[in-house]
């Protein structure tokens, strides 16, 4: 089933993202560029840091919680992609041995400081580009990068491959619920049987590719896509990119949390 | 025979995307019996199809299948008690050539080469196909297409048979023929289509379902002269009783 | 295995980035000289494809994950390396943003990693050669499969040495790449065989769409072996030249991988580069006067092999701990308080 | 007006593999008739309606849209003069969202965006389905979906308008709803379909084709209601003319 489960991942995905709140109403050029922006700071700090990242949630959550995005959801998909991220992190506290004082007595290796960065970066990094796509339609996000100098041979041909995923999904899905009904766990599943599903998945797409372009060629294609001017920034926008500029520019460059920390121990 | 009994009992489905697919679905359907699921596009019929082997598990509710309860565990069980036929012949045919893709499922069940052989020659006979069986599937015709795929089907000889849209862009001859072969058939038949003359030729009851629950169940003949039933499911007559 | 954005630095991001993108600006403009109108469409939904084939659940004996069939190789025999490279990118751009696979600052090493590899190198490189007129199917599944392995492995080895570089994992070279390797040998073993095994499908079936697609071999004609290696000679010192200068402006990269794997350290002066351009920056900023730019400390002491890290006073890090754990509560009171007040608006 | 002619004369079309897809075909349908294709799997309506526009070229023969002869330089032109629905309408609906899709084809004849925008309000308004412009087409209904690929070539504004199959997986509303559609556009039509109710219902004149030959072409209601003819050519009565 888990061909089903990623099917419908994407599908929800992409269901959220035509929402219409706030942040989905924002121009998807400055949504973009602040996404990058965002994660560009993240992974600036060096791989001690790990109080400092906190302030950063702030970003994430607010989009959650504005653009309407089950939060739970988010979550679960950071958690599915983690291995890779674990298993490259969770060896730094066997080899990294420095010794940290966390308080008086208390101390840690310093693996462990940096192990957990890379997860709380980690986190940050993955929710925010998942945001991005949950609070951005996705023909959104490929007319922003057309405006932001991509080629649009490129960026026509992602958008068909957008448009085509869910089709080609769906076909794929059922044949390969008439394998596995015709496999009774004998594990038909074989790597054989595998290539035949794809070869005749293959044969079947470039079928509809023939079929497309006819279609196109009977609406006057001549080999270029048109587009339509779709974007004006915004006020909102504006405040959006400000917010985020100030966001970055403060949090990366002012400890926050350590001097809270001080402020805090001071008074008590 | 409890054996070919298909029940389910407030059977609700949800996709994981949010959309409620099925809503409290109950109805028995026993030995024998051919019924066909209508309704709007839409309404979940193919959904339902896909709950009566497994291929989806219900959210809430049990699914019966003769003596078996439908659990991840009875699933592989039930699979050769039910045969689907999907809407797309070309989804179903995977295997080089027409013979293999026949044998398939017989050899999945651990049957050998003398046996498998039998089912498949008596399995394309029956479909009327059986000098078809050295071609590959993908240069058959349409309605040659749907032939080898409920041969491959009831090659696995399951008790009960279900179709989803068995007659879709199939010419009127082989819809004929298709209707015929389906009329020979002594299995329980479960078929979901918008074609209601196929549906009256075929099936003896008939069961609609709007949005995910089912709003009539009863014999063909008078749901599908009920106009005004039918209309509210955004079906009509079936041609063969509409005079213009 | 994809390259994650929590394990990249800046430097290392920002240049694959740049490779990247210029590799899709410049295939963009050579597949614009020579296109088939119909080849947009195809691209787009040969792109779905790929992404619905790696969906398939079969499994690959040794490994859980989905090891994603790269399908460039495939991508690349249909279309040639242009388009199938162009085709890979938004592949990896789609699983990067639905299925957060990879990140998009990662992008930029995927792309590289996934793309570059198969389509400019081992198709050109390895597969044509072996496969030659593409009669034979024995020579094609030797090309498939070596072609294949080859583009694989050198994904993984940059895979390893773009985490190296970015300095984020502790991970020795020698471990790392003996982790990597073999699993991508077996990966790329079963990628080869279903490669292979694609294309002589299609080569019975359709033989007209191979044949159709290499109306496209001028492209591969004018791409000849030794304009691909100057090609590769070329990218290979802007690489070396970029990494070598964030090398001297960001010390502990490179000489940091150099040291574990030469076990001898050479130690760089640390007051360069971007620590040092920050540390300008806030130097500027007033309003922080006194605080004390991390990380040139940290890793200053790491480098020296201290045995006691930081050298920040035991009150630093309480400051730290509870500040962060109050910004955390405050970060989540805000999310629950706006979330409250939507209700309110909107019942 | 001879604007709104298509001549075939004898037409044939081979198939890049070899296929003998279309042989020696010839007719002529003027302005403002309504003609239905009909014939077996197989027959070659498909490839037919493909030479209308010039997306397949014959092997030998012409085609004139009116009073162009259709060849290469002129392709453009005469595409804007035929349009054609394709069977499927995912095939079709190839844009990421209903309006650019709509949009496409005006967009290449060089409009404006205001006149574009004019152009898609109008041609989504007539299939009723103005409410969806915003909405990416894969989440449409089967019925939906017809409709808006049906606008998105209407928004060219044909003179001619082809279709391929239109009501296959619809059900019976959204069928109904088409045909009424059908009925109330001035255009000159053909469609090929294997529904012959529909055909019956919608085009006055009717061509039908065996293995990629014209075998007869005449009023709808004699061919449709000749049963020797019909079952030569793997074809039925229409429904609503058998009676049980
Ligand atoms: N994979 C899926 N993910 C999410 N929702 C789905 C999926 N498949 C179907 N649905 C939804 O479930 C409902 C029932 O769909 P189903 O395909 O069962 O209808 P149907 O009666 O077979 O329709 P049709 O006559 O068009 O074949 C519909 O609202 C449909 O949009
Ligand atoms: N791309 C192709 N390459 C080779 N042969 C083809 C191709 N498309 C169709 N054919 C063949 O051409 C003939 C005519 O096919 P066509 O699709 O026009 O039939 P049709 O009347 O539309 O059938 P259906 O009712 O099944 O849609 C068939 O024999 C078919 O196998
Ligand atoms: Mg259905
Ligand atoms: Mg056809």
């Amino acid at each position: 089933m888990t061909f089903d489960k990623e099917y419908y991942n994407i599908g929800l995905l992409d269901r959220l993202s035509y929402q219409n709140t706030f942040v989905h109403r924002l121009d998807p050029r400055i949504k973009l560029i602040a996404t990058l922006l965002y994660l560009f700071t993240v992974i600036s700090f060096s791989k001690y840091e790990v109080v400092e990242l906190f302030p950063f949630f702030l970003y994430p959550v607010l989009l959650i919680t504005l653009g309407e995005i089950p939060l739970l959801f988010i979550i679960k998909k950071v958690v599915l992609v983690s291995p890779f991220a674990i298993f490259v992190g969770i060896f730094n506290p066997f080899l990294d041995t420095g010794r940290v004082v966390l308080m008086q007595e208390l101390t840690i290796s310093a693996g462990w400081i940096s192990f957990f960065s890379i997860l709380v970066k980690f986190t940050l990094t993955v929710s925010t580009a998942l945001l991005l796509v949950t609070t951005t339609s996705f023909p959104g996000v490929c007319h922003a990068l057309r405006q932001l100098g991509v080629p649009s041979l490129f960026v026509s041909q992602l958008l068909f491959l957008y448009r085509y995923i869910f089709v080609l999904m769906e076909e794929t899905m059922r044949i390969v619920r008439a394998r596995d009904m015709r496999s009774y766990g004998r594990r038909g599943t074989g790597i054989r049987i595998f290539v035949r599903l794809v070869g005749i998945l293959f044969l079947r797409t470039v079928e509809r590719a023939e079929r497309i372009y006819y279609a196109m060629l009977s609406r006057g294609f001549q080999g270029d896509m048109p587009t339509l001017k779709r974007f004006r920034i915004t006020a909102s926008d504006l405040g959006f990119a400000a917010f985020v500029i100030a966001f970055l520019f403060i949090f990366r460059f002012y400890p926050v949390s350590e001097e809270l920390g001080r402020f805090v121990q001071g008074v008590f | 025979m409890s054996h070919h009994i298909v029940e389910f009992k407030n059977v609700s489905f949800r996709y994981p995307d949010g959309t409620d697919a099925l809503r409290d679905i109950s109805f028995r359907i026993t030995h024998g019996e051919a019924v066909g699921i209508i309704g709007a596009n839409g309404a979940g019929k193919s959904t339902l199809l896909l709950h009566m082997n497994g291929s989806l598990m219900p959210t809430s509710g049990t699914v019966n299948i003769g003596d078996l309860y439908l659990t991840r565990q009875t699933r592989q069980e039930i699979r050769r008690k039910v045969g689907i036929v999907f809407q797309n012949p070309d989804d179903q045919l995977f295997m080089p050539t027409v013979y293999e893709d026949v044998a398939f499922g017989p050899l999945n069940l651990g049957m050998d080469e003398a046996a498998v052989r039998e089912r498949v020659e008596v399995a394309l006979s029956r479909v009327n196909s059986l000098e078809l069986r050295h071609k590959p599937p993908h240069y058959l015709s349409c309605g040659k297409k749907s032939a080898v795929a409920i041969a491959s089907v009831m090659a696995v000889e399951p008790d009960i048979l279900a179709m989803d849209e068995p007659a879709a862009n199939l010419d009127p001859k082989s819809r004929r023929l298709l209707i015929n072969m389906l009329k020979t058939f002594a299995h329980t038949k479960i078929i979901a289509s918008h074609d209601l003359d196929l549906i009256l030729d075929v099936c003896h009851r008939c069961i609609v379902i709007r949005e995910g629950m089912i709003v009539a169940d009863g014999p063909s003949k008078e749901i599908l002269s009920n106009q005004a039933l039918l209309e509210e499911n955004n079906l009509e007559l079936p041609l063969s009783h509409q005079r213009d | 295995m994809h390259m994650a954005d929590a394990l990249l630095s800046p430097t290392v991001g920002a240049t694959m980035w740049a490779c990247s993108m210029a590799a899709i600006g410049y295939s963009s403009k050579q597949l614009k000289k020579n296109i088939d109108n119909k080849t947009i469409p195809l691209m787009g939904v040969l792109g779905a494809f790929i992404f619905a084939a790696m969906m398939i659940n079969f499994t690959i004996p040794g490994t859980g994950s989905s090891g994603h069939m790269g399908g460039g190789m495939i991508l690349a025999v249909i279309l040639g390396p242009y388009a199938a490279f162009l085709v890979m990118a938004s592949v990896l751009i789609v699983q990067a943003l639905f299925f957060a696979d990879g990140g998009l600052l990662a992008l930029g090493c995927n792309i590289w990693n996934l793309g570059i590899y198969p389509c400019f190198l081992a198709y050109p490189l390895i597969y044509n050669p072996i496969a030659g007129d593409g009669t034979s199917n024995r020579r094609i599944a030797i090309a498939s499969i070596v072609s294949v392995l080859i583009a694989l492995q050198l994904g993984a080895c940059s895979v390893v040495m773009e985490t190296l570089l970015s300095r984020k994992s502790e991970l020795p070279f020698g471990t790392f790449v003996l982790l990597m390797q073999p699993i991508h040998l077996a990966i790329g073993l079963v990628e080869g065989f279903v490669t292979s095994g694609i294309i002589t499908y299609v080569k019975k079936a359709r033989p007209e769409i191979l044949q159709s697609s290499s109306a496209y071999r001028p492209l591969d004609a004018s791409i000849s072996v030794k304009n691909v290696l100057v090609a590769f000679v070329i990218m290979a010192v802007i690489t070396g030249g970029a990494l070598s200068w964030f090398a001297s402006t960001h010390p502990d990269g490179l000489e940091w991988s150099i040291e574990k794997v030469t076990g001898k350290a050479e130690l760089a002066g640390q007051e360069q580069g971007i620590a040092h351009a920050l540390k300008g920056i806030q130097g500027k900023t007033a309003f922080l006067p006194d605080y004390n730019f991390k990380p040139s400390v940290q890793e200053e002491s790491k480098e020296k092999k201290s045995p006691v890290w930081p050298a920040i006073d035991a009150g630093t890090s309480v400051a730290g701990i509870v500040g962060g754990g109050i910004v955390l509560g405050l970060v989540l009171l805000i999310g629950f308080g706006i979330r409250f007040f939507k209700r309110k608006t909107e019942p």
